[in-house]
Order: structure tokens, then C-alpha cells, then sequence
């Protein structure tokens, strides 16, 4: 069966709009195609141990690149697919209010409560978070204050209930929970750029794969995945033929 | 006085007991296996509630349904003794020991650890755990630790049941002591009628859930449409009697009752201590004549006051002794040989040897008292 | 609220399947180890013990990570499995019950334990005086005997699989109709817009599953028992 | 024969124990709680491992620490009957009771389900669970799951003990019909002497992990070094009597036997049937002279073999009745008083009362073998 | 292996506390609950049964979710808490310490309830007729009889706390310090790609803990029966 099925290992952040895009590519080449989505670090590290994944869709960079030394990946499979933005979210009803990007310091507003974000030790999303605060000075100040967690809902979960005032999430996750209002994004500039990186993997043997890495990359996946809140940074692909 | 008036269903069995019996001395239950002698020994403790009725004990109610009274089992103080001991496994004897004396207000505490390890021989066990004693040893602790409660009833239930024949000539000395020391009033449930007729003053038989006939041991056990429940047993006389004299050189003892010298091998107590005989129907044999140069050493001229029920090969003849009852069974054939009839004087024969421990007992003579006696 | 999909009945099915096989296949191994347990003396027995509880002492992602190493398809355990037994468990539903199987298991020895201390040996005794030898003892007195506790051991382990989570994403990833169970597919709702109300939907299936299974295994263990005593 | 010569230590005892004795009829083990007897019991049984020595049942060895032998319990062959019957709670009594019959193969199966059921008067039993059957009813369904297993050996360890009176009364009959009719070896552990003197032919004391003596029950028990184990219960003689008539007029039976007829309440069993009968010497009292007008029906000339140890109160006199033995206990001042010697005839007074069926025991009179007899 | 640098050294030391205290605080809960289904017989006892047992059957991390909504900041819980006592229970090491104590609820309950079914009723009932009322009874009869179980529950979920993981970092979120337990250290670790050496350490000492702890209260729990009945 697993030859027959296109078998897509993606971040569980893109849950949403891979699982549309593979729907959207069934219709259009006839290829069924199925999605697991755990957090990246689960996914690499199941592939390195075979897992029977097609195409890997990574939150972060590091373990792609963990899984390219291994030669994990079909050679120049490799693509940067999509970006993201940080935003600083809080509670759709609270009254925070803070744009550090503007030079508001973000430990007052936060004052004796604390900021979700994930895991800067790990979580990709904690990491151009920690990047962005440092750059903005604000770093020491707010490292202190920080709830990390796991992964980005629970983040959200947090603010969405008002256990913390304020989160820092990727532009993407705000949608994911309707009681979540942007207070304000921060620079793109005060971090690395956010980069989704998608790989065809070493074992994949479905003759599908390398089609829906480009098919990823064309107009119809783009739209869905701008309208998830994601851009889209690899170039379109060339005509094939 | 205890008066019990209760009804419970007991799964098939529904008890409906109703009795009223003096609590002085020992008050036996007996009866076969299911009859109800555990629940209603329960229901007198607190631990089983009755469906229905009253149960007093010296006049202060303990339970009344109609009143909605149930004093609680620690509020009774009731004593008990159960068949399996029940002895508090984490605590070593000593504190079995004290765990009841602990929670009695100091001002009734009649005796205390020292005189009850005296009194039943625990000096050796106190640092022991109840895991390391044997089982007579477990029930004379049960025993103890349920006398320092202070309780104004003891209940037996089957205490020795689960012990050899040893180790129950290791107890009953002990629980005669109670009887007879302490004159504390004991409730003694058993199948054995040995113990029954050792230890008990009243008999309570208990039948299907009900008390068929209670009242005083001698009269129940000597009635013989109670014999299907009392058992094979041999029914026989209770005579008073004293400790005339120590025969030291045939080792015997020469006890004078009412008939007479009796003499028995001899026995463990002083001179002039009051004792009580049993002298079963079955080792008593009757004479026309006086005979002589037989071995059996008490003969006593009797008078048949009257002779029971025939219809079996043996019957028991009713006898006056000087004023002291006796019984003799006999065969019906040796009636009609002796032409038996009331009236007729005769010799009682009885055989020393078939006195043995077993039927003495002393009637409580001083001891003190843990309770004031009944109004 | 109830209208299922397609996919959640499908996780629906793939759960029991799991939990059902989960339980069948650790039965056997965990009699075993709560024999040794309750019935042996040997050195190393405290270690033992200790091995059979480490599912519950480590996180279950860690249990998770260490089947995927062991029993994956380049695992040494998962080379031979599929050389000799041709059976692949990794990133199959097979996995999914191996993992849950794992999670229960120090449960299930305990319980399983404790019922075959409660066994009367004496009973074990007479049947030997009878003629049995001691695998027919162990299948006609011991077994039976143990029935209630054996009951519990299943369910227990059951309704864990109904909640293992960590272990199984880690070890078998999280594909749908193959490995992705109620819990999974919990998950995923939650990483969706909109999943709240999916995400409840299944904690409540879930939740009714185990407590249908409990309450029916308390009753028929208490028919048991009572069978026995009365 | 019965071999066993073993030793084993179980916590503070060392059991060292010694043992040869016939396999035929009833073997008791006697011996006070923790002497050892169930221990040896389970030895024979095979749930318990010697540590050393060596034991042999009709010559097969069960048990060589030397040569290493072994055989586990399900290939010994030997019945075990257990104090607390130990049912299979899970099973029907029907199941239970074909437990061991069901492992027995065909060829060796000697009695049926039927047979058992009907000798036991198990009918109404078999599709019950164990939990619904009271303690006698359980101890019947033991016997027989025991008996369906073919054993060439049966072992009861106190299978009355936790039976109130009646329900042992129900059992005995049902043990005595397996020593009678079937012929079934045996061995029987009891710390009551009245089961003991019913059932058994051999007697085996045991105290503190020792054999301390065995042998035929009469003679054991009349042993007066024996006395401090056997107890103070009553020597007696053993007399092979036959029933020689009944009285219907007066309900008695008439015995024949060496010295006499021997009149006792009616018996149960036909005319002509031989029986074993025990008189305690309690019950025997000494005349010089015949006497008359005596309510005793038993009065039969003998001579004073000899007289027991002295130096109590009592002493027993072993007596000759026509070529058969008697014992009499009597007072060391009768013995005076009589002037008894070795050589003196007398006359001896058995009270017919004192023979209760307890004291009967029949001869195996026929029966089948469950095993062929010893080579 | 063993250098363990001192952030390690802290989630150690934290998930020592937290263990510690989620068994403190539970007991007398799981007490009470095992006393409720081992002596009491009331409507619903089954679906409370269910409830004691929803921490085994649903995944942890909806525990943790529940918990958050209850006794968060803004939880209905959390408020009373914070009004009446102004405890926080809310990203802090207390907060694992309830998540691990729910986490452990139903297997310390079934401990409880299991030990306190083999307590002999016939020994409360003899103290009861040597004066004790019934609370005294439970104290020093009831109670030191379950002495053996009690300690089983104890560790078991002292056991159980050293692998809790979802519930605690859904509920308590990481903070290194405050409720980075050993478990989430452990996680933090294996989510970096070279993370396998320190995952691995502080995955032994894990072990090593609930080693030891189950082989010292197995120890003692054989000391404590032998006591009992010898
Ligand atoms: N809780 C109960 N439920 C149902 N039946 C009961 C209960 N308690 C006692 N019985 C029944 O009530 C009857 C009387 O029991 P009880 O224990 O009082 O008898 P007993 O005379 O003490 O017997 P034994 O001599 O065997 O101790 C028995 O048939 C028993 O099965
Ligand atoms: N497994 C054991 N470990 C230690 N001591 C033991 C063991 N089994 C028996 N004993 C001890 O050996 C002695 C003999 O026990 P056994 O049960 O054989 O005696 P018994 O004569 O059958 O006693 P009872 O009449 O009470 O049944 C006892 O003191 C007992 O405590
Ligand atoms: O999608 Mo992630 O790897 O949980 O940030
Ligand atoms: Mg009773
Ligand atoms: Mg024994």
C-alpha cells in the first residue's frame, strides 16, 4: 500500500494546509496521498529510523539538515518552501496592548505575568523568538518571564485562556484559535528568516514524490497556503515537460 | 438480667430469638452449626443489627428498634471474645493488651495490666508480637486484652473451637477463674458440651434462629425431650458439696454433700472449699443390698423419687441421697429385675472414678466484683 | 455532536483494534512476569521488578523513541522480526499496539500479580494430590482462579491504550488509518483551526469507551467473584 | 507396609522421624498441635520435600535423598483429605468431585462417579457450586473427590476438626464404609482420641518431630508411659465379640464373646455380625463376691493378671474374662481393701451404659480392594 | 556519563519535590476515594469508579489541558484557590506537582483499595468492642493494616510522577527552574539533534530513581508484612 499512497511527514503546524494541498493534488493527478503530522524533531527522527515517508515537510531547519548529513534526502530534493512571521498575540477580549518592534518594552506590559512562547531551546518558533528579542534588547528582560512549551498550540492554549496576558507565535498559529487577536507583529528583520524546509526522502520510491514537491510549489498549493497565513518562498516551478 | 427480644433475616435463616436470662455465672449457647448462636452474640455486642426488637442488659436498653436506640459497640462495653482471637497483628501483645484499658475512663478501670498478666499467665509474651504465640497462648491474650475493657459482660464465642485438647486445658482453668475471681458474667458459646458443662450455670439451646429452652444447666441437659438438642450427653446431678478431707496416703479426697462422704481422686484445694459436683446418671449404678467387697468406694442409700420415660433400652432413674439429687441410668431390663417403683430404697452406687475434673466446679466464693451486682 | 466522520470512526475502529490486540498479545508476557514475580525467588528480582515497571517511570515519548530504535525497520529487534517472521511493526498499526502494549504492561503485571498472590496455593496442592501435573494444575485451578484478576489486568490495559498517546506518535508516527488511534487523532484536531469542537468529540468517545469498559469488566469480575464465594 | 524414615527442619522444629507400619486399615497419627503431623502427612503426600531420607509405600519408593528419587505428588497415587476440604471454588461439585477421576487412566479407574455418590449420598449435591454446601456437606465431597482418584493410600489430616458434633457424626459413618468396604488404606491425623478409638487400627504418636511410638491402637493406648501423650483419655481393652441376639422386649443386644454374653443397648447390625468392641476400664468395676440385686447387667467371673504401676489415686487391673483381656480402674484403697494380687479371682461389673457406639468398630468384613493386597 | 551540569542538577532536584509532594497531597484523596469504593455502596459508584480511573484512559496531555482550564489563573479552581489561600498553582513547581498527583490518582487509588479490602473487617470490629469508636478504629487498626499498601501507592506514584510528562507541560508549561522536571529536561533534550547523550543520562537517572525507590519500598513492604505475620 505504501507504494501506492503518497505518504507526506509534516510539521504539525501545517496540519491545516497540507492536509487541503494533498486533497487538492489527489483531484488533480489521481494520486492518493496521506499525511502524518507530529512535531518536526518526531518526524526526522522517524524517518532516519525508515519510516515509509515520501516527502518531508519540516518546521526546522536543523533537523532537516540532522537528516541531509545522514543522506536522508534525495540529493537537491531539498527546497525552502514556505515562511512564516512572528506575531505577538493575546486574548481576543484583554486589553494588552504592546508593539516591541515600536519600543515597547514588553516585560513592563507584561508586568508579573509571563509571555508564551515555544521552547526557545528547542522549538523553532522560541528560537526567532529568542533571535527577534535580542536583537530588540529586550531579551534579558524577558527571558525570566517566559512560559515555554512544547509546541505552538499549547501557546496559544495559554493565551487563548488567559493564563498568560500575551504569546509570541508564528502568523500562522494565530488562526488557529478564534479567541486570538495579533497585537502586533514583530520585525521581520530582528531574525533569521523563517524558512519551512521540504525534502524528497532518500527511501521515498513513489514515482509521486518529486511531483508533489513541485506541485507544493505551484499556483494551486500557493493559494492555499496564503491563505493559511503562510508565504510561500520557493520560486514556482518550471514548466515541467 | 439480659433480656433479648429480636428478629433478623440472615439470608435463608430468619433468627427470631426471644430470652431472658440472669447474667450471673456463665450463660451457654448451644447448638448445631447455623443455628444463630454467633448472630445473636453479634447483636448483643452491637456488631449485627437486629431487624426488630429490644435487647437490655441489667435493665439499661442497648437496642430498641420501637425507640430507635442502638448504642454503639464501643458504648456497650460488652467484652468479647471471638474463635479466631482477632489479636491487632502490628501491635505487640502488651499493646493488645492495653488497647482496651486505654480508652475506659481511669475511674473504672477495676483491674490493670499487672493483675490480668498475673492472672493469666502473659508475663513471658508481653514483648511478643501475636504472630509469634501459639494458639492457646493467642486466646488467653484475647482473653486478657478483653478483660482490661472493663467490660460488664463477657462474650465467648466457641473460644477454644480451634485449639487441641491441650491447649484447652491450658484456657478453661483461666476462664473458671473469671467466672469464679472476677465474677465477671460470661455469655459462652460452644458445640463442646464438655465445656458447656464445666464452665456454664446456664444453658441456652438455640434451634433454627430460636432459643428452644434456656434455664438452669442441670435441670436443661437432665430433660430428656431436649436430648435430640443437647445431644447424647449424659444428663446427671449437680450436688453441692465441701472438701471434707486430703486422704494424702490414696492420694484421694473425701468431699461431704448432703449424702454423704463421696471420694474422689484427690484435688488441688484447700480443705473446706465449697464445690460443685456433677456426677453423670451414667456411672451410677443401683443395689438392692448393700454390696460388699466391691471396688467401687461410695455407696450411698438412696430413695427412687421416680423413674424417667420408657420406650428405649435405658432410662434414668431419679434418686434422693440424703437430700442430695442423683441420677442413675439403667437398663429397662434391670428395672423390671430389680422391680423399681418410687418409693423403693435402694443403694446408689457411684464409681469414684468417673468423677473427674471436669464436673467440679466451685461456686464463686468471694472475688470481687466488676460491676455492682443486680438491683 | 455525534455525527462522526468517516476518518474519526476509522480512528474509532483503529483504537479498539490496537487496545483489543494490545492486550491479547501482552497477556501471555505478563502472566509471565507476574509468576516470576509472586512465585519465584531469584537474584535479581528487585531489578526485574524494576524493568517491568520502567513504561510507567519514563516519559512515554522516551518509550516511544527507544521502540522506534529497537523495534524499527533498521531497529536489531525489527531486522529480525521481519527476517524470520516477516512482520513489520514500525509505522503500522502493529506498532501502535506494541506501544500501547508496553505502556500497559507494568499495569497489567500488577494486577495480574496481586490476583495470582491471592490464589490459594492449598487449592494448587490438592490438585496435585490428585493426579494433575503442574501445567495442568496451572490451567485448571491456577488460571480460573486468577479469572477476575486476569479480567482486571485486560481492562486496565485496555482502557491505558485508549489513552496512550506519547508513545505511539514517537514510535509509529501518526497515519491516518494506520497509526493514527482516538488519542492521535485528538491531537491533530488541535493542531486545526476549528478542531475544538473534533477534539472534544473524541475525548468524549474515548472517555465513554473506557468507562463502558471498566464498568462492564467491574461487574462481570464481581459475577465472578461472587460465583466462587457464595 | 509404610516406610519412612526422614528428617527436615521446619523453622525451631527438627522433624527426625521414623515410621514402619502396616497399610492396612486406619493409621492414626496422634500428637499434640505443632508436632508435627501434617508435616509428615505432606511428606507421603509429596508437597512436602525431606531434606533427607527416604520413603516407601507397599515397597515403591516415593522418596530417596539418596538415590535421588522423587515422585512428584500427581504420580503418587495417594488420596489426601484436607482439614479445610480445599474444594475448587470455580467448580460444580459434580466437576470437582471427577477432578482426579478424570486424570486416572481408564484401566485403573475401580469405582464410578455413581458409586461414590451413592456411597457418600452425594445425589443432591452435584450441580452445586462449593460455596452453597455446609462444612459436612464440603468434607463429603472431599472424601470422594479424594476416593475418584484411585489412591492406594488415603491420607485425612483432622477432617472432622472444623465439624460441629452432628456433622462429624454424619462423616464417620462415610469413613468407616471406605475402611470397611473398600478397603482402602488409611492414614488418619486427629487430636480426637474418640475418632482415633473408632476408626483406627494402628496407632502412631507423634511429639516434637519424633515417632514415639506405633503400634495397634488397644495396645498403645493402654500403655501406662504412653499416658502423658495419649491423655488421660481412658485405657480400655479391645474384645472381638458377635452379635448373638437382639431383645426386642428391652431394645438390647446380646454379645458373644470369650467371656461371656455381653448385654448392651440394641445395635444396629444383623445377627451373627462380628464386632470389635472397647470397655474402658473406668467403666469396669471389681466384686470379690457375685453380687445381687445390682442394676449392672454385666457381671462376669475373671482373674487378676496383673495391676498397674501404683502411686496415685488409681490404678488399672488387667483382668482375664474367659480367655479374654479386660482392664478395671479402680482406687489404690480398693485394691487394699480387696486385697487384690496377680491370681485372685474375682468378679468383674461392666456397666452396660458405658458401651456407646463410639466403641464399636467392625472387623473389614469383605469389601473390595481398591489395590491389590501387600506381596 | 555522569557529569550532570547544574540545570540538570535542578530538574533533579525538582522532580524530587514534585514527586514528593503530588504523593503527599494525594494521599488522603485517594484515601478517601479507595475508602468510598472498597467499603461504600451508593448510586453512580460505577461511573465514579470511571472517573478515579480518567487520568489512566484519557491522553495526558487533555489532562493537562483540563487542569488548566480548572485551576489556571482564570479556572474556576485556580481563582478560589487564589482568593481563599493565595496559593498559584499555575506555571508553577506546585502545579506539576498537582499534575503529577492527578497522573497517579487511580493507580494509588487501586493500591489503596486493594490493601484496604484485605484489611480483616473482623479486627475492626474487635476494636470496636474494646471502646474504640470508629475513627479511632480506622486510625489504629485499619490504617497500620494498610501500612503495606499504603506504601505501594506511595511509590507507585512517586514512580508514576517520575515519568509524568504531557499533563505537566500542557498545565505548568517548561520553565527551566520552576517546573522543568526531570521527564521535560529529558524531552527538551531529544528534541535537538544531538541531544541523544544527554537524553540518555538523565533517562538513567530516572530509572535509577524509580529503582530505587520501588526496590526500598518493596524492601520495606516485605519488613512490614513479615512483622504482620510471623
Ligand atoms: N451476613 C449474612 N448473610 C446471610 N446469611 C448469614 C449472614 N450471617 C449469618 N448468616 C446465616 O445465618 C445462620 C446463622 O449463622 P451463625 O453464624 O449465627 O450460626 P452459628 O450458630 O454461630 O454457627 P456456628 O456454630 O457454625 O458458628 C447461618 O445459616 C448463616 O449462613
Ligand atoms: N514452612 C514452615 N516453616 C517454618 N516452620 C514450619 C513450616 N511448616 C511447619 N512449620 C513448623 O513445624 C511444626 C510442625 O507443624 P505441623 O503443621 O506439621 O504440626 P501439626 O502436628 O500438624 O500441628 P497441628 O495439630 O496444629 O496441625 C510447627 O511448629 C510449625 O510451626
Ligand atoms: O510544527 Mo513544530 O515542529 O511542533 O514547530
Ligand atoms: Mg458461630
Ligand atoms: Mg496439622
Amino acid at each position: 500500500q505504501d507504494g501506492e499512497r503518497l505518504t507526506v511527514f509534516a510539521a504539525a503546524s501545517t496540519t491545516d494546509a497540507v492536509t487541503e494541498v494533498l486533497e487538492r493534488f489527489e483531484a488533480e493527478t489521481g494520486v492518493a496521498g496521506v499525511a502524518s503530522f507530529a512535531s518536526s524533531s518526531t518526524l526526522a527522527r522517524q524517518i532516519a529510523a525508515g519510516a515509509p515517508a515520501d516527502v518531508y515537510i519540516s518546521a526546522n531547519l536543523s533537523w532537516m539538515d540532522h537528516l541531509d548529513a545522514r543522506k536522508a534526502l534525495r540529493a537537491d530534493s531539498r527546497l525552502g518552501l514556505l515562511g512564516n512571521r512572528l506575531v505577538l498575540v493575546s486574548a481576543a477580549g484583554s486589553g494588552f496592548d504592546c508593539d516591541p518592534g515600536a519600543g515597547c518594552d514588553l516585560a513592563a506590559a507584561l508586568g508579573d505575568q509571563r509571555l508564551a512562547v515555544g521552547d526557545p531551546d528547542h522549538v523553532p518558533a522560541g528560537l526567532y523568538t529568542k533571535q527577534a528579542l535580542q536583537a530588540l534588547d529586550q531579551w534579558e528582560s524577558v527571558a525570566p518571564k517566559l512560559a515555554p512549551t512544547s509546541d505552538v498550540r499549547a501557546a496559544l492554549v495559554l493565551v487563548a485562556r488567559g493564563e498568560t496576558p500575551a504569546g509570541i507565535v508564528y502568523a500562522t498559529d494565530a488562526a488557529l484559535l478564534p479567541e486570538l487577536r495579533v497585537v502586533a507583529a514583530l520585525p521581520a528583520g530582528s531574525h533569521d528568516p523563517i524558512v519551512y524546509p521540504a525534502a524528497v526522502t532518500a527511501e521515498s520510491a513513489h514515482p509521486a514524490a518529486a511531483d508533489f514537491l513541485r506541485y507544493l510549489t505551484g499556483p494551486e498549493a500557493r493559494a492555499v497556503f496564503a491563505r493559511h497565513g503562510f508565504t510561500v518562498i520557493a520560486p514556482p516551478p518550471l514548466p515541467s515537460g | 438480667m439480659l433480656e433479648i427480644s429480636v428478629e433478623k433475616r440472615l439470608g435463608a435463616l430468619s433468627l427470631r430469638a426471644e430470652l431472658n436470662c440472669p447474667t450471673e455465672g456463665v450463660v451457654a449457647l448451644f447448638g448445631r452449626s447455623g443455628a444463630g448462636k454467633t448472630s445473636l452474640v453479634n447483636m448483643l455486642a452491637g456488631l449485627l443489627r437486629p431487624d426488630r426488637g429490644r435487647i437490655a442488659l441489667r435493665g439499661e436498653t442497648l437496642f430498641d428498634s420501637a425507640a430507635g436506640i442502638d448504642l454503639p459497640p464501643h458504648r456497650r462495653r460488652i467484652g468479647y471474645v471471638f474463635q479466631e482471637s482477632r489479636l491487632f497483628p502490628h501491635l505487640k501483645v502488651r499493646d493488645n493488651l492495653l488497647y482496651g484499658w486505654r480508652r475506659t475512663p481511669e475511674a473504672e478501670r477495676p483491674i490493670g495490666l499487672e493483675e490480668v498478666v498475673a492472672l493469666l499467665g502473659l508475663k513471658d509474651l508481653l514483648q511478643r508480637r501475636p504472630g509469634a504465640l501459639s494458639g492457646g497462648e493467642k486466646q488467653r491474650v484475647a482473653l486478657g486484652r478483653a478483660l482490661l475493657a472493663n467490660p460488664r459482660l463477657l462474650l465467648m464465642d466457641e473460644p477454644l473451637a480451634n485449639l487441641d485438647q491441650a491447649r484447652k486445658q491450658e484456657i478453661l482453668p483461666f476462664v473458671e477463674r473469671l467466672r469464679d475471681e472476677l465474677r465477671l458474667p460470661i455469655v459462652y458459646v460452644s458445640h463442646a458440651m464438655e465445656e458447656i458443662v464445666r464452665l456454664a450455670d446456664t444453658l441456652v439451646l438455640v434451634s433454627d434462629g430460636r432459643v428452644v429452652a434456656s434455664g438452669p444447666l442441670e435441670e436443661l441437659t437432665s430433660r430428656l425431650d431436649l436430648r435430640p438438642l443437647t445431644g447424647r450427653y449424659e444428663a446427671g446431678a449437680v450436688v453441692a458439696a465441701t472438701l471434707a478431707r486430703h486422704d494424702l496416703a490414696d492420694d484421694l479426697s473425701e468431699l461431704s454433700f448432703a449424702g454423704g462422704l463421696l471420694v474422689v481422686p484427690r484435688l488441688d484445694v484447700p480443705e473446706g472449699t465449697a464445690l460443685r459436683l456433677r456426677i453423670r446418671a451414667r456411672d451410677v449404678a443401683l443395689s438392692l443390698a448393700r454390696p460388699e467387697g466391691l471396688s467401687i468406694q461410695n455407696i450411698f442409700p438412696a430413695r427412687v423419687l421416680d423413674l424417667g420415660e420408657e420406650g428405649g433400652a435405658q432410662l434414668d432413674v431419679r434418686l434422693d441421697v440424703g437430700g442430695a439429687p442423683l441420677w442413675a441410668r439403667i437398663t429397662a431390663r434391670a428395672r423390671r429385675q430389680l422391680d423399681l417403683a418410687p418409693g423403693r430404697e435402694v443403694y446408689a452406687l457411684v464409681k469414684s472414678a468417673a468423677i473427674d475434673r471436669g464436673a467440679l466446679g466451685r461456686p464463686a466464693a468471694g472475688g470481687r466484683f466488676l460491676d455492682p451486682p443486680e438491683a | 455532536m455525534f455525527d462522526l466522520t468517516a476518518s474519526e470512526l476509522a480512528a474509532i475502529e483503529l483504537s479498539l483494534r490496537v487496545g483489543l490486540w494490545s492486550v491479547v498479545g501482552s497477556l501471555l508476557p505478563a502472566l509471565g512476569a507476574a509468576w516470576l514475580l509472586a512465585r519465584c525467588d531469584f537474584p535479581g528480582k528487585l531489578v526485574f521488578d524494576g524493568l517491568v515497571h520502567l513504561p510507567l517511570v519514563v516519559p512515554p515519548v522516551v518509550v516511544g523513541y527507544l521502540l522506534l530504535v529497537l523495534l524499527g525497520r533498521n531497529g536489531p529487534l525489527g531486522q529480525l522480526l521481519d527476517a524470520w517472521f516477516g512482520i513489520t511493526v514500525a509505522f503500522t498499526w502493529r506498532g501502535a499496539a506494541v506501544a500501547s502494549a508496553v505502556m500497559a504492561f507494568p499495569l497489567m503485571v500488577r494486577a495480574m500479580r496481586l490476583s495470582l498472590e491471592a490464589v490459594d496455593r492449598k487449592l494448587e496442592a490438592a490438585a496435585r494430590t490428585l493426579g494433575a501435573p503442574p501445567w495442568q494444575v496451572f490451567a485448571t485451578v491456577t488460571l480460573p482462579l486468577m479469572a477476575p484478576g486476569l479480567l482486571t489486568a485486560a481492562i486496565l490495559g485496555f482502557a491505558r491504550s485508549l489513552g496512550e498517546f506519547g508513545a505511539t506518535i514517537t514510535f509509529v508516527s501518526n497515519i491516518p488509518g494506520e497509526t493514527r488511534t482516538l488519542p492521535l487523532a485528538l491531537y491533530t484536531f488541535t493542531q486545526t483551526p476549528d478542531g475544538e469542537a473534533g477534539a472534544l468529540r473524541l475525548a468524549v468517545v474515548s472517555i465513554l469507551l473506557a468507562l463502558v469498559a471498566l464498568a462492564g469488566s467491574e461487574l462481570l469480575a464481581r459475577r465472578l467473584r461472587k460465583r466462587m464465594a457464595a
